[in-house]
């Protein structure tokens, strides 16, 4: 169909030209913005690709937590608030020679990259013969479910960990940097926030819960319900102290702790690890997933809040 | 010759992105654009793969390529947390040593 | 039905685009930020048009989490901003 | 017949999205752009969700489509509000009116 060929290319054209753009971008914030609608778009051509699991993972954690993660860096640079100009890091100007080096290292890479994706056999059955054979045992019916909690659970607990440990990283980093609080919203937004925030919540557990037929899970799960936690965050709804340190940590590692536990559990009698028993392969699927969400929630959120409550934090936040 | 697919015209923009973004890793000036460029890189290489998954209409596309990018997406906004962190630390030592 | 929806995605994509030219002029943040609201809304509705069209339910959801989310960037702008101000 | 009705409130809905990115174009400041914007995204989402729910071809789906247009509506009125004010406070002083 032409139409939807010229939406195609029109789409196509216009995630590339904003890519350039938020590289080339002067001003900082405009660029974040840029990114942040750069990854609205990366959804859409995600959607055509009948790819709705990417496009949620993406308008959840791409477009969504990473610009509210990049715009609070931004305005820590900016000295404390976004409207605050200046401060922003100036560099040495790079020289031609470095420029025409750097063009050429991406070029080629690129090139390889290319010659890997055009020169493979396009539009013919990969893997998901395999997966489709497969699909009795592994206790749901959604093949994305399917390969990220049971087929490849492997690459999805080291996500997991990955997850862990970012946040065990970003509270060393930031272990004695102080910041000022954020201000009271106002009414309006309160309001706001007493209907939004339920309906988010409960369409966090609705997109974990589809997740074993359907396009959804733990990770897009997670991702609802940590911006959740990011808006109440802002909106000083929850304010972290240092007396909720040892709950912060056991819900970081619940999931990861949950996840191996299983994988171990059934692996006796014969069994490989992660091969669950297809009689309760779906119990143990939204087990390990309900944890995990929650877990991801709670690191998501920490990783947007950065420092680890400390007594001095709080005690500078009368002031 | 291929056949203009969606697939091909998305694969050929993610290629694109992929070598913007490695660009903008290479060259960038400050650290916040570049690790955007990273992030640019990374959804290029994605949407590489997922055009590599996809099969036209009837038939349904490899379910594996897409549960990596999503995996890959969690563990880029991870990645980008942590560098954001340090790019904030690294501010406050420059920031506090200028004073 | 469905030329006529692939029609409406072109116009919606379009006017998405436009909207794009304010976000990188600016002049202010707030109009950086209010235009990638616009921008997330056409957005939304992109996607529940590909909904009908690709006749992929899942779709809808997207739009879900989709508007969900911008909400939180427009928030954090403003809660972010504000915090030195007065 | 409402499957007519249907394509022309959707394409209605595109027309208001077009009229809202002509005023954010155009506009002088940022309050009027809000106002464009608000007015036209709000109106041409609720087209477009109108006419995908009279198509929908079950209730959950409808039930979904309600959804969005209700949690963008809360959205974008919360966020136009706080932008405002935002905007008020920190920015230039508001244009006078001419007579």
């Amino acid at each position: 169909m032409t139409v939807l060929l010229a939406f195609d290319l029109l789409l196509a054209a216009s995630i590339v030209g904003l890519a350039a753009a938020t590289l080339l971008m002067r001003d900082a914030f405009a660029m974040i913005v840029a990114f942040i609608v750069f990854g609205m778009l990366l959804a859409l051509g995600w959607a055509r690709l009948v790819a709705p699991d990417v496009a949620l993972a993406e308008v959840a954690i791409g477009a969504g937590l990473s610009g509210a993660l990049l715009l609070r860096t931004l305005a820590h640079l900016r000295g404390g608030g976004l409207s605050a100009q200046g401060g922003a890091s100036v560099s040495a100007p790079t020289n031609g020679a470095t420029q025409g080096i750097n063009a050429l290292l991406a070029g080629l890479a690129t090139c390889a990259l290319g010659l890997a994706y055009l020169g493979a056999p396009q539009n013919v059955p990969g893997l998901e013969a395999h997966v489709t054979d497969a699909m009795p045992e592994s206790g749901v019916t959604h093949p994305v479910t399917a390969v990220l909690l049971n087929f490849r659970a492997y690459d999805t607990l080291m996500e997991v960990v990955v997850l862990l440990a970012a946040v065990i990283v970003v509270w060393q980093v930031e272990r004695g940097l102080a910041e000022t609080p954020a201000p009271a919203l106002g009414t309006v937004y309160q309001g706001f926030a007493r209907v939004a925030l339920p309906v988010a919540v409960i369409a966090g557990g609705y997109l974990l819960w589809i997740g074993a037929e359907a396009p959804g899970g733990a990770f897009q799960a997670g991702a609802v319900l940590g911006a959740v936690a990011v808006l109440g965050l802002l909106s000083r709804h929850v304010r972290p102290a240092p007396a909720h340190r040892p709950l912060a940590r056991g819900t970081f590692v619940a999931g990861t702790a949950i996840f191996a536990l299983v994988a171990l559990g059934v692996s006796g009698a014969g069994r490989e690890t992660f091969e669950y028993p297809p009689a309760h392969a779906k119990t143990l699927i939204l087990l390990i997933e309900a944890m995990v969400t929650v877990s991801i929630a709670a690191t998501l959120a920490a990783l947007f809040h950065g420092r680890e409550p400390v007594t001095v934090a709080t005690g500078k936040e009368t002031t | 010759m291929i056949a203009l697919s969606q697939a091909t015209i998305y694969g050929l923009a993610g290629l694109a992105v992929f070598g913007l973004g490695l660009m903008g890793v290479l060259g960038a000036a400050e650290r916040l654009r570049r690790l955007i460029a990273l992030n640019l890189c990374a959804a290029g290489a994605g949407m590489v793969l997922i055009a590599a998954a996809w099969r036209s209409p009837p038939a349904v596309p490899d379910p594996v390529p897409h549960a990596l990018v999503i995996t890959g997406i969690v563990v880029m906004v991870s990645a980008t947390a942590v560098a954001l962190a340090l790019i904030r630390r690294l501010h406050s030592l420059e920031t506090d040593t200028d004073d | 039905m469905s030329p006529v929806l692939a029609v409406i995605l072109t116009v919606l994509l379009a006017s998405l685009l436009g909207g794009l030219w304010r976000v990188i002029r600016g002049p202010s943040d707030s109009d950086r930020m209010l235009s990638a609201q616009l921008l997330g809304t056409a957005a939304v509705a992109m996607t529940v048009v590909l909904a009908r069209l690709q006749d992929m339910p899942a779709l809808l959801d997207v739009a879900l989490v989709l508007a969900l989310l911008a909400a939180v960037t427009l928030v954090a702008y403003v809660a972010l901003s504000e915090r030195r101000g007065r | 017949m409402l499957e007519i009705a249907g394509t022309a409130f959707m394409a209605l809905g595109a027309l208001f999205f077009v009229a809202g990115t002509i005023g954010l174009l155009r506009f002088p400041d940022v309050f009027c752009r809000l106002h464009a914007l608000t007015k036209a995204d709000g109106m041409g989402l609720a087209l477009v969700c109108l006419s995908a729910a009279i198509g929908a071809p079950d209730g959950g789906e409808a039930l979904r489509i309600l959804l969005i247009w209700v949690f963008v509506a809360l959205a974008s009125a919360t966020g136009g509000h706080l932008v405002a004010r935002h905007a008020r406070r920190a920015g230039p002083p508001v244009r006078e009116v001419r007579p």
